[in-house]
């Protein structure tokens, strides 16, 4: 037993370090430096130099482009790629439809799809929750009707997050409305999102970002072998998706870069005539954070370790702790680096600062995105199941209660 | 001791709910916001047809001689719809200003016009480096003939970038972080020399940023004593921002716990589940205790002692505060998903509780003052 | 509205104070400053000087020896007493079985009972719970057969809170085995604790003293005028009783001397070469505690002001409001206390300090005693219907869920 | 990185386990209770017979040559079993203590006793007035012939009434709170001069306070350059202690979890309550964050990084303190009434515990320490 990373975990470690710091273009690090999510042409870029140098399909077979690495240095990686800040691979490529084609998808699934998916030359949304059904998934209720070789898709799609870049979408209908139970008679379909009869509809969040939708599917054509896995068995589809790899669902990095940026602002403001950082208060917040961090990423190197070592695949039902965990650490860094900035975290100024791109106003602008974060983040015990679910899970699959 | 509203006070609160039920649902919000103004224009006649905006004034300035359990009664209405009229700024904290420091002259030309619905005042006195630290001006004033001159900046001023006239505090002497050598001024929204810069607070209210080059200015009161008037208009603005919050958390509460009762999950409604009933009762705990933090605010407004008075303002405010982060998150919460939405209210009462926690000092900033002070 | 006080008001607050400081035996306050609980000759004496000045039967209408009070005054009174530090006056024989004779006592019963309860005469106990039952009382299993004269009891109850002094003890028991509802067959027992076939077990509790109860009922004979109100309808006598004035339910005076008690030790201690009340993390802990009391004294004050208008009598929901946040205060405080005391938190030698009288070791037995509380008041968010069990209160009486 | 076990620990950590459901029931105890030592001597013998008394010494001192997280391993399961022996004050506090600074000839004669369970240490640091302050110590030491002389008093030293030896700091030169200038000693438990009021903690261990009078001392290490040895024999008592408390909040959240099963009340088992359910989860979330950081505080005692080794090491106490306090807490709340009871196993868990996190330094104490140190 030891907590230490081995020496070639340490190698590892630095040459990723390295690469992120030698490679990641300067204008996407200094912007998220300061709290901007990054763009898409941001986002695109960098996935496509990770895959240039073989990293970005990071749990992949490597006979589908993936770099053969570890759980642990998964995690290495994905931390040191939270921690620069660099944009993250999108998880709806790598994370979901990759490993979902890999196990489900058809030969020429695979080929068509998974390199385009690695190197972000489609961008894959997520087509899951509907209006009214929140995370009672199986409640679905867009239909698809088989109509030759195709299906007839209609029925609604709600927090669709990107649905406004995508390219794809991998959409779970149901198939058989009379199945005996809700669970059968879903199907798992990839719908291009060209296709006649959709509308992508905005949702603005509460930190006034456009990042989720509304899709409509009006009579929406799919061809039939765009169906993944048989007709109807699309429920073990989504659930191998949803109990997939979660190594990165306590998003420490994250946590750590919102601290980081907390501090940041301290440095500068002042707090009874000297700068916050020095307040014995914040600071005692600031380590608890860091406690709380530090008791996180052990629980997550043990859930990681010990994935590594099982053969079932399954999920541990720890990770429900690091859900609950992590987004508790998120929701309460990011209320840390909002509080830090003080009366500048209620200005929501983001046209006015850009109209004066000639005098940048670099405080101001990591307020509001510190306020941003904050709102933003009030998601995390929500989405994925919210953390009231995932203590029904722990509930069920671990007390057994 | 006695908890009870006068016949008036029943009045006066029973006539605003029904005026904002009326005319200020979430939709009939969302046009005035809309509006150049960013507010509704025709409700602030209203609100002075009312009397409202005269309702702290002397009868002789046209106001009704209200106290400050009145002003809490609006403004808890005010918080309940979300009102985002400049009612704080003009009539709490300019209207404070006026009534403690200016003079006979100053009050009769204005508190009359205000009373009116004629004029908007401002209180500019944050500055980007004070952060809530009430004693650092920068800004500073220097006497120009018979009057004074301002120079320097002020930031995230409420209302600043409509009101026609603006109350300014600026240095006259002393070192930038002296209570000693404050003074507050008059300055006019146009006057030369002011730029100001308007935008939207993360609640959709108007605030703006001023600049101040030789802008020529009144004086409202003895320049350099105004430290103590600042406080208490302060005060003033912690006390009504504390009954706006109990308005807020009680409509959160509220939809909160009907959306429970309407949305089902797994084929039963959300509150049924026992884990959202004591979820929703701990929301009701918080806000009940809020409510009683907001009554000591507004009640201690008017307290003589400058020691008890500041003591209990720095209390209720950490206790709204804390009330309401807690109502406004466990809102959004048990909302799940559309709680997140722009085009849903929750999360419009949600920022607005962000912006009055960080008005004035927040919570840690006040806890930090009561635990300087713990005997 | 004004939460000041009354000229009036003030002046009854002097008066109780003065009263209080001119008559309360200083070797009882010396020793609840301490954080000891009182003796039982030292609660006993002190009821009788308030009883003697008219001010036991507090609520009490003033026929039957009552002040003639209104709740503020009431409030006001308890806050004083709690404040000084004094004992308490005996709940059981004040707020329970007092009230209960003058609602539903024959007059025989009142005459017999009421100057004995109100000058301590004799002490009462409470005879509710039974093993198995916790806060689910109405599934009491404590059998009365009517034999002539009298009712045969047997079984037994638990958490019998100073049984062990108890000269007098109300008892709920089961008259009607057979009723359509539980609550229905319920009847309200006056049992002589010297009764032969009564058992009092002692319960050491885990703050080591001796509170606690089990009192066994083996063929007590009880002669039927010893029943209150009606056969079979002392569910209605019990629901009274606890729905009775809970004006000092949030014990917020306990809240208070504990704070107290804590700065005195924080005054002696050290931490970081200074004494601990200079420690900001420890001031911004009490700093907390004391917003909390204000917000709660406020409430309180609201429940009894509108308590003392209201005509129906029953209880105010936020009653509820008062017992959970007045346990939090309660379990906070006694933490606060108790850490306060650092290393000297841990021993329990009350023998060892009581056999070496001359040589009084004052922050040892305030930190003992510290711990005591801290121990003892874990029961405190348990007994009178668990917090929980209040939600549940909240979630049925005010949010009707 | 690796959270495997080698066979030999899973060995160890089995025999301890079955050692202890064997013959370490709560009835058991409780008779171990009620003899003159107050623990049990008969269980001190099977320990030395295990090798559990010289797990983490060298083999030439009849040990095992074991690490800090075989030592782990042992302390979790005596954390659940309540065990009341002086392992800790013997093996872990007096054994690093003779490890770090004793001379060979030193090791030699005392080690292989602890081993063979002949001889029982106890660590004499904590003063009255230094709360938890390391440095403070103001028992002195000075030369007499030979060797040494200490005056002065200790406080609550953990099983300091039966010990056979026990390890004194005194202080050789420097102000009272200075880290230079203090030594450790070691003084036999029957030596002239030595008093020892023995009584029992709140978890019914023993402990003693000590008063020295002229008592003869022979030095451990050199004297006045103790400090980082003292530092390092805390840490090592923390790091146990911590996987103690693992122990004790895994009973407690077991014992919690099927009384939540088989307890009825309204008619049906208190655990199909969701609150109930979700706290019993979230006593489990804080049971594994707490079992993390147990493991960081194992993995840490022989950091060679002091400062890295301290930084570490005061996470954990803060980590699994705050683990111990919310578990406790709640396994007595989720009992109800009987949970308050002597004769109940969680009450005693619950003290284990509370002593547990007010030794070397509470939750507050080293979370300031850490916030001193934020970067």
């Amino acid at each position: 037993m030891d907590l230490r990373f081995t020496p070639e975990e340490r190698a590892f470690r630095d040459e990723v370090r390295a690469f992120i710091r030698d490679h990641l273009p300067a204008d996407t690090r200094d912007r998220m430096r300061l709290g901007y999510p990054p763009r898409k042409q941001d986002q695109v870029a960098w996935q496509r130099i990770l895959n240039k140098q073989g990293w970005a399909a990071i749990s992949w077979p490597k006979e589908w482009g993936g770099p053969g690495w570890t759980a642990v240095q998964r995690m290495i990686f994905l931390e040191e790629n939270q921690a620069a800040p660099a944009p993250e691979l999108l998880s709806f490529n790598i994370t979901m439809i990759g490993p979902v084609l890999i196990q489900f998808g058809t030969e020429a699934q695979k080929r068509r799809f998974l390199p385009r998916a690695a190197n972000l030359d489609d961008w894959w949304c997520q087509g899951f929750s509907e209006p009214g059904a929140g995370s009672d998934l199986a409640s679905l209720k867009t239909a698809a009707k088989r109509d030759g070789d195709h299906y007839v898709v209609n029925g609604s799609k709600i927090w669709t997050s990107t649905a406004h870049n995508a390219d794809w979408c991998f959409v779970l209908v149901r198939t058989n409305p009379n199945a005996a139970k809700r669970q059968e008679g879903i199907s798992f379909l990839l719908v291009d999102m060209k296709t006649p009869g959709i509308t992508v509809r905005p949702i603005i969040s509460i930190d006034g970002s456009h990042h989720l939708n509304e899709v409509f599917f009006d009579d929406v054509r799919v061809p039939v072998e765009m169906r993944v896995y048989e007709e109807n068995r699309g429920w073990d589809v989504a659930k191998y998706l949803l109990g997939n790899e979660r190594t990165g669902i306590a998003r420490l990095g994250k946590s750590r870069e919102r601290v980081a940026a907390a501090k940041d602002t301290a440095r500068v403001v002042r707090y009874n005539g000297r700068p916050l950082i020095e307040d014995p208060m914040f600071r005692q917040r600031i380590a608890q954070m860091e406690v709380d961090m530090k008791a996180l990423q052990i629980t997550q190197y043990r859930v990681v370790s010990a994935g590594a070592k099982k053969a079932d695949g399954r999920p541990d039902p720890l990770s429900s702790v690091l859900k609950v965990k992590g987004t508790e650490l998120l929701q309460s860094t990011t209320e840390l680096a909002m509080d830090a900035a003080g009366p500048l975290a209620a200005p929501f100024w983001a046209q006015e600062l850009a109209a004066m791109a000639n005098e940048p106003d670099l405080l101001a602008e990591a307020a509001e995105q510190a306020t941003g974060s904050y709102l933003m983040l009030r998601a995390a015990s929500i989405y994925g199941g919210t953390n009231e679910i995932q203590k029904n899970i722990l509930t069920k699959a671990v007390l057994r209660l | 001791m006695d908890f009870d509203l006068s016949d008036d006070q029943r009045m006066l609160a029973d006539s605003v709910t029904r005026l904002m039920a009326d005319r200020y649902g979430f939709e009939a919000r969302k046009g005035f916001l809309k509006t150049p103004a960013g507010w509704g224009t025709e409700m602030w006649a209203t609100y002075a047809e009312l009397g409202l905006l005269g309702l702290p004034f002397a009868e002789e300035h046209g106001g009704f001689g209200g106290g400050p359990v009145d002003v809490m009664l609006v403004m808890q209405e005010f918080g309940r719809a979300l009102a985002l009229e400049p009612y704080l700024a003009t009539v709490v904290l300019g209207g404070t200003a006026l009534r403690l420091a200016g003079s006979a002259a100053q009050q009769g030309a204005i508190l009359p016009a205000i009373a009116e619905g004629t004029m908007k005042l401002a209180f500019a006195h944050g500055e980007r480096e004070a952060r809530y630290d009430l004693s650092l001006v920068r800004t500073s004033a220097r006497r120009a003939g018979g009057g004074w001159v301002l120079d320097g900046a002020k930031n995230v001023v409420l209302h600043g970038d409509s009101a026609d006239r603006i109350v300014v505090s600026a240095r006259v002497s002393g070192e930038i972080d002296d209570p000693d050598g404050i003074g507050l001024f008059l300055v006019a929204g146009d006057a030369a020399g002011l730029s100001r810069r308007g935008y939207t607070l993360r609640d959709e209210t108007r605030a703006a940023d001023l600049a101040l080059h030789n802008v020529a200015a009144e004086a409202l009161g003895e320049p350099g004593t105004s430290f103590a008037v600042i406080e208490r208009v302060v005060q003033a603005g912690i006390a009504a921002m504390g009954a706006e919050a109990v308005g807020a958390m009680e409509a959160m509460q509220a939809m909160t716990l009907e959306y429970s009762r309407t949305r089902e999950q797994f084929g039963k409604p959300i509150g049924s589940n026992q884990v959202v009933q004591h979820r929703l009762a701990e929301m009701l705990m918080a806000l009940e205790q809020g409510r009683s933090m907001a009554m000591l605010a507004a009640m201690s407004v008017d307290e003589t002692d400058p020691v008890e008075r500041a003591r209990s303002i720095a209390m209720a405010k950490v206790g709204c505060g804390q009330a309401a982060r807690f109502v406004s998150q466990q809102a959004i919460q048990l909302h799940g998903g559309i709680g997140m939405t722009e085009e849903y209210a929750v999360g419009h009462y949600f920022r607005r509780a962000l912006v009055i926690e960080h008005m004035f000092g927040d919570t840690a900033y006040h806890l930090a003052r009561l635990a300087a002070d713990v005997e």
